[in-house]
């Protein structure tokens, strides 16, 4: 398989399961940066992190680390209920549960870090 | 939801200990028994029965014990067996924790008391023999048949030996299901899902130069069950009694999806 | 006693989902009538699974070849038992046969330019035996693997309705005595089942479990003779068993003469080649009959192989390991498995085993059964494939030319139903005293409560005709052995017990059906050969050394009767290729091939 | 493939599957991967409210800098740790999966060792290192 097939746009549950490689690749790079640069985050002072987010760069890494991980994350809890949850109306009712609180959650976030990104 | 913990009344209990038989050299198997219930009565729970045989008397394998058993023990332990040289598929089971043929699976490599149950979460016709419509259901499903409009002449098809050797290590599959009832996610659903050894007998076709079906075949495969619910978890192919690999062709079926879907 | 049948009508009931079986109910699928294949195994776990070295026609893909030339080689093989004409029509289609295979999908080893890939085979000859042929059509080691499985794909694209796991226990018949119908017992739910045809197909294969050591599968078990047995047909030729060479010592497992064909040789205790000394021409490649006595001679010489000196040496260490990869890599495995070896390093103990039998149902080369002596038929009634002989192996089998048999006899059958029964039309109703018949001796054995256990009398008569009836016999040994195997029948079947009674996959009481078939074929085998005093082909006679052509160029038919007494006649053989029988069947007239010594 | 309608399918029992199947590496690494992808979401949840929280206020950043501090909140951070390695490396080994590398058995086996070996080092060179 040509490595451009999984960034190419597809049809049917094929779509699924290639956004879910697009974001896992995507990820892989994000997440290291991630790692390496929240290592002394967590631990930091609130000054130190706005001092941190205040950084264009950092910002926008961040945030599509944020929002693909976020992503990877609804798909992923997708396949795990369509392996679990025979009951397609059951299945679709916590699917919904799950995607409205990853959103929730990820608003949050957001704020936040619009919040500490103004100081 | 998928039941991850049997039913009660599947849950075996323990069973009958048979006479021992005495020797130099003894293997104590634990057996999985059901016989339906008779006219009128209430169906049992399944229970684990002991056998002790003296390795001296009987062959090598695990289904020479069992037929050991079947002759000089209880005539009514069942099982399926055929061939008795690992090609017909006939007596795939549950041995020890994994699925294997009882005919190629020595008993000297098995290590303590040996546990033959029947292939994993199906329902139990009787003693060790599964009920396997679903799964040629499945097999049916896939229309695994040479598909091709092009008038075949007098004389074979040409396949070039390249082409012939995509098909090594898909055809050799002898529908054991050894594989599928291996597999978690056939466990949970085992009704949508296809399972590796119905999905290596559709890449068996794919992968024919003869066959011109290919795109159809793979359609059929997209959606949320028949094929996505292969997650690569590797116990089909680690528990393939002929060495083949399910895993493998699934991947390739999957990226050969991908790419029909995106050039389309 | 009472059972609830549950009816099936059909145009045509075929016994069983092997090769020939799964062949006829393709073409008359195909045909558009009602078919119901009814078999006790699922239909790719049939024994033609096992086949492993190829299916043999004149293709010519490896160089020249013809049909007559694979028809002489098989007369020959046969020692000249063979019906001519039958060998004719079955080389003849042979090419077509083995093309219809590869477009119905088999996955064939192929050759650089893309065509079926050949290998030799035993006793395959060029120019009436002057050459070596390459003529056996390969997939791999796993070639009846490979054709059971296109088989049953096809099938299962025309949508013929399977009844699979269903034991047939016994032939019905209507008050004429025609063949209508046969009764079957679906292990999955433990039901009856009355299947009603205009025609039954026996496709039930051989009897290999006869003996006790054989490369047969446990559920050849011959069924469909057996039923025909009971119903008074008699059984041609049952006194020719093939014992293949090489089966793996101690298991019997079989390792396929491509092994052979591929390079593959025997040696004995002092390393040395001994076929060269009994066939100076065709060596290791000489027919199986032959093989096998060379190295049964050779371990009575006191040169056999192994701790007890009692087998031979099976060498493919010198072939290249790539041809082993390619072309035998299920005799890799089952080396390994069960002889513990690896066949690139060591050689595999092996020694004759009972492999195939020749022998079985009479019938013409449509499939259509002869009931007696002057070829009267038996209507109603038809066999295909090991279970029937037409006969075109006669004393000794080819090798390769077993799936051939299949296909080209299958589809014939096929033909011929579909010619004669022309539309589908409702089928005849079988006698009450038939279905009396079948059902009391169906409730009868269920209960049946002696005081001998099925595997036990079972054993018994494996040991007798291992130790009575094997590679060579004598007169002496073999009337021991009649003796023996009589009783069993007799006495021993009357006393047998089934302990479980229950009906959902009791294979308790399937396994004893089957010993009751199993035993009507054993006595069918070792009172024929007495009888036979001669030696041809498989049927090697110490006290007659000598093929007889002039008291015993002719078939031997043996009837059983309600006692387990043999009665006997012989039917000429057919010596006359070209005759009314395949008239208008052969592109081209055959050349008999004359009487002569066998030699290779 | 017929059987007549009266099968007493109902009363057959199920074989047993989870509870008698033997865990391998094969299983066991995939059962893992699905854990730490959830445990994961829990932790990017948690970052949310972090994220949230900090930007609150100087009173609500304490209060977290409290939880990180605490012995059972360094557990907690650990675990995440580890679940994030694991989730990529194997992660990593999925993506070349579907590359269709690295399939056969012997090497399913040897990746899933290093990809262990792996998670175990890094989650120990974060935590001992820093």
């Amino acid at each position: 398989m040509k490595p451009l097939a999984l960034f190419a746009l597809h049809r049917g549950t094929t779509r699924h399961w290639a956004a879910q490689r697009v974001t896992a690749v995507l990820l892989t790079p994000l997440g290291v940066w991630f790692v390496a640069a929240s290592i002394n985050l967590f631990r930091s002072s609130r000054e130190e992190v706005v001092r941190w987010a205040d950084n264009p760069l950092s910002l926008v890494l961040f945030s599509t680390f944020f929002l693909v991980a976020y992503w990877h994350a609804a798909l992923g809890a997708t396949e795990i209920l369509t392996d679990y949850i025979h009951n397609p109306a059951r299945r679709s009712v916590v699917k919904n549960v799950i995607y409205f609180v990853l959103g929730l959650s990820l608003g949050f976030g957001l704020v936040g870090l619009f919040l500490l990104a103004r100081g | 939801m998928a039941e991850f913990r049997l039913p009660p009344m599947s849950r075996p209990e323990k069973g009958k200990e048979w006479a021992a038989e005495s020797g130099s050299n003894t293997r104590t198997l634990t057996v999985y028994r059901w016989s339906p219930p008779e006219d009128g009565a209430t169906a049992a729970r399944p229970r684990l029965d002991k056998f002790t045989v003296d390795l001296s008397k009987i062959g090598t394998m695990v289904l020479d014990a069992l037929i050991h058993i079947k002759n000089t023990m209880d005539p009514s332990l069942t099982f399926r067996r055929s061939c008795r040289e690992g090609v017909c598929g006939s007596c795939a089971m549950n041995i020890n924790g994994t699925n294997k043929l009882a005919c190629t699976q020595a008993l000297s490599e098995l290590k303590g008391e040996i546990r033959v149950l029947p292939l994993p979460h199906m329902r139990v016709v009787k003693d060790l023999v599964p009920d396997l419509q679903n799964a040629y259901k499945q097999y049916n499903e896939v229309r695994p048949w040479l598909r091709s409009e092009k008038p075949a002449g007098e004389r074979e098809r040409l396949q070039s030996p390249e082409e012939r050797e995509k098909l090594d290590g898909l055809w050799e599959c002898i529908l054991c299901f050894s594989c599928s009832t291996s597999c978690p996610s056939y466990w949970w659903n085992d009704d949508k899902y296809l399972g590796p050894a119905t999905l290596l007998q559709t890449a068996r076709w794919v992968e024919d130069s003869r066959d011109d079906d290919t795109e159809a075949r793979l359609a059929a495969l997209d959606d949320d069950f028949k094929l996505y619910r292969c997650h690569t978890i590797m116990n089909c192919t680690r528990t393939c009694p002929k060495g083949l690999n399910p895993a493998k062709a699934i991947a390739g079926l999957k990226s050969r999806l991908a790419e029909q879907n995106r050039r389309s | 006693m009472s059972y609830e049948i549950i009816d099936h009508e059909s145009d045509v009931v075929i016994v069983g989902a092997g090769g020939a079986g799964l062949r006829a109910t393709l073409e008359l699928s195909v045909a558009g009538l009602r078919v119901a294949c009814v078999s006790k195994l699922f239909p790719t776990r049939s024994h033609t699974v096992a086949a492993q070295g190829g299916i043999s026609a004149a293709l010519a893909n490896m160089g020249a070849d013809d049909w007559r030339w694979h028809m002489y080689d098989t007369v020959k093989g046969s020692d000249w038992l063979g019906d001519q004409d039958a060998i004719a029509y079955m080389t003849h289609e042979a090419p077509r046969a083995v093309i219809e295979l590869e477009h119905y999908g088999v996955p064939f080893s192929r050759t650089e330019e893309g065509k079926i890939y050949q290998r030799p085979f035993g006793g395959m000859t060029t120019e009436f035996g002057k050459g070596t042929a390459q003529r056996t059509c390969a997939a791999a080691d796993r070639t009846g693997h490979a054709i059971l499985h296109a088989l049953y794909q096809q099938c299962l694209a025309h949508g013929t309705e399977f009844f699979v796991e269903y034991f047939a226990t016994d032939l019905l018949c209507d008050e004429s005595g025609a063949v209508v119908g046969v009764l079957a017992w679906n292990l999955d739910d433990g039901t009856l089942h009355r299947f009603r045809g205009r025609r039954v197909i026996l496709a039930t294969g051989g009897y290999g479990r006869i003996y006790f050591s054989c490369t047969s599968a446990h559920s050849c078990t011959g069924d469909g003779a057996g039923m025909a047995q009971r119903l008074g047909v008699p059984l041609q030729d049952m006194e020719f068993v093939q014992f293949h060479p090489t089966g793996i010592y101690g298991v019997g497992c079989l390792i396929t003469e491509g092994a052979r064909g591929e390079g593959g040789y025997l040696t004995n205790s002092e390393g040395k080649r001994f076929m060269p000394d009994y066939a100076p021409n065709a060596k290791d490649l000489a027919s199986r009959d032959v093989v096998s006595r060379s190295i049964t001679l050779e371990v009575r010489a006191g040169r056999g192989t192994g701790k007890n000196k009692d087998c031979a040496d099976l060498h493919m260490e010198h072939l290249d390991a790539s041809v082993i990869h390619e072309r035998l890599p299920g005799i890799e495995e089952t080396a390994r498995i069960f002889a513990g070896v690896d066949i690139t390093k060591e050689p595999i103990p092996i020694i004759p085993t009972c492999h195939y039998n020749m022998g079985g149902i009479p019938t013409n080369i449509h499939g259509e059964v002869l009931d007696d002596e002057q070829g009267a038929l038996r209507e109603g009634l038809m066999s295909v494939g090991e279970a029937a002989c037409v006969s075109v192996h006669g004393a000794n089998r080819l090798g390769s030319n077993s799936l051939l048999d299949l296909v080209v006899f299958g589809r014939a059958a096929g033909k011929r139903c579909a010619a004669v029964l022309g539309k589908p039309a409702s089928a005849p109703n079988p006698s009450k005293a038939s279905e009396e018949f079948a059902l009391s001796r169906f409730d009868e054995t269920r209960h049946a409560s002696g005081g001998v256990s099925t595997s036990e009398l079972r054993l018994q008569m494996q040991k007798s005709m291992q130790d009575h009836a094997a590679v060579f016999r004598t007169g002496e040994v073999l009337e021991e052995g009649v003796k023996q195997v009589t009783q069993l029948a007799q006495d021993g079947l009357k006393d047998v017990s089934v302990a479980d009674k229950s009906l959902i996959w009791n294979s308790d009481l399937m396994e004893t059906f089957e010993l009751q078939n199993l035993m009507g074929q054993a006595l069918a085998t070792i009172t024929s050969a007495h009888w036979r005093t001669e030696s041809r082909g498989a049927h090697s006679r110490e006290d007659y050394p000598d093929r007889d052509d002039e008291n015993w160029l002719a078939h031997t038919l043996v009837w059983l009767d309600g006692k387990w007494e043999s009665r006997f006649a012989k039917r000429p053989v057919a010596l006359e290729p070209n005759s009314s029988a395949v008239e208008g069947l052969l592109s081209e007239p055959a050349e008999q091939i004359p009487l002569k010594a066998r030699t290779y | 493939m017929t059987s007549s309608d009266n099968t007493p399918q109902a009363d057959r029992p199920l074989s047993p599957h989870l509870s008698a199947y033997r865990w391998q590496l094969t299983s066991l690494l995939s059962i893992a991967h699905r854990l730490s992808g959830v445990a994961l979401i829990i932790g990017l949840v948690a970052l949310s409210f972090w994220l949230f929280f900090l930007g609150q206020n100087a009173q609500a950043s304490a209060l977290v800098k409290i939880i990180f501090f605490s012995w059972f909140g360094k557990l907690v951070q650990i675990g995440f740790t580890a679940a994030f390695f694991y989730h990529l490396l194997n992660g990593v080994r999925h993506l070349l999966w579907d590359f269709n590398l690295g399939l056969e058995l012997p090497q399913v086996y040897r990746s899933g060792y290093i990809v262990i070996v792996l998670t175990l080092l890094l989650t120990l060179a974060v935590w001992v290192g820093t």
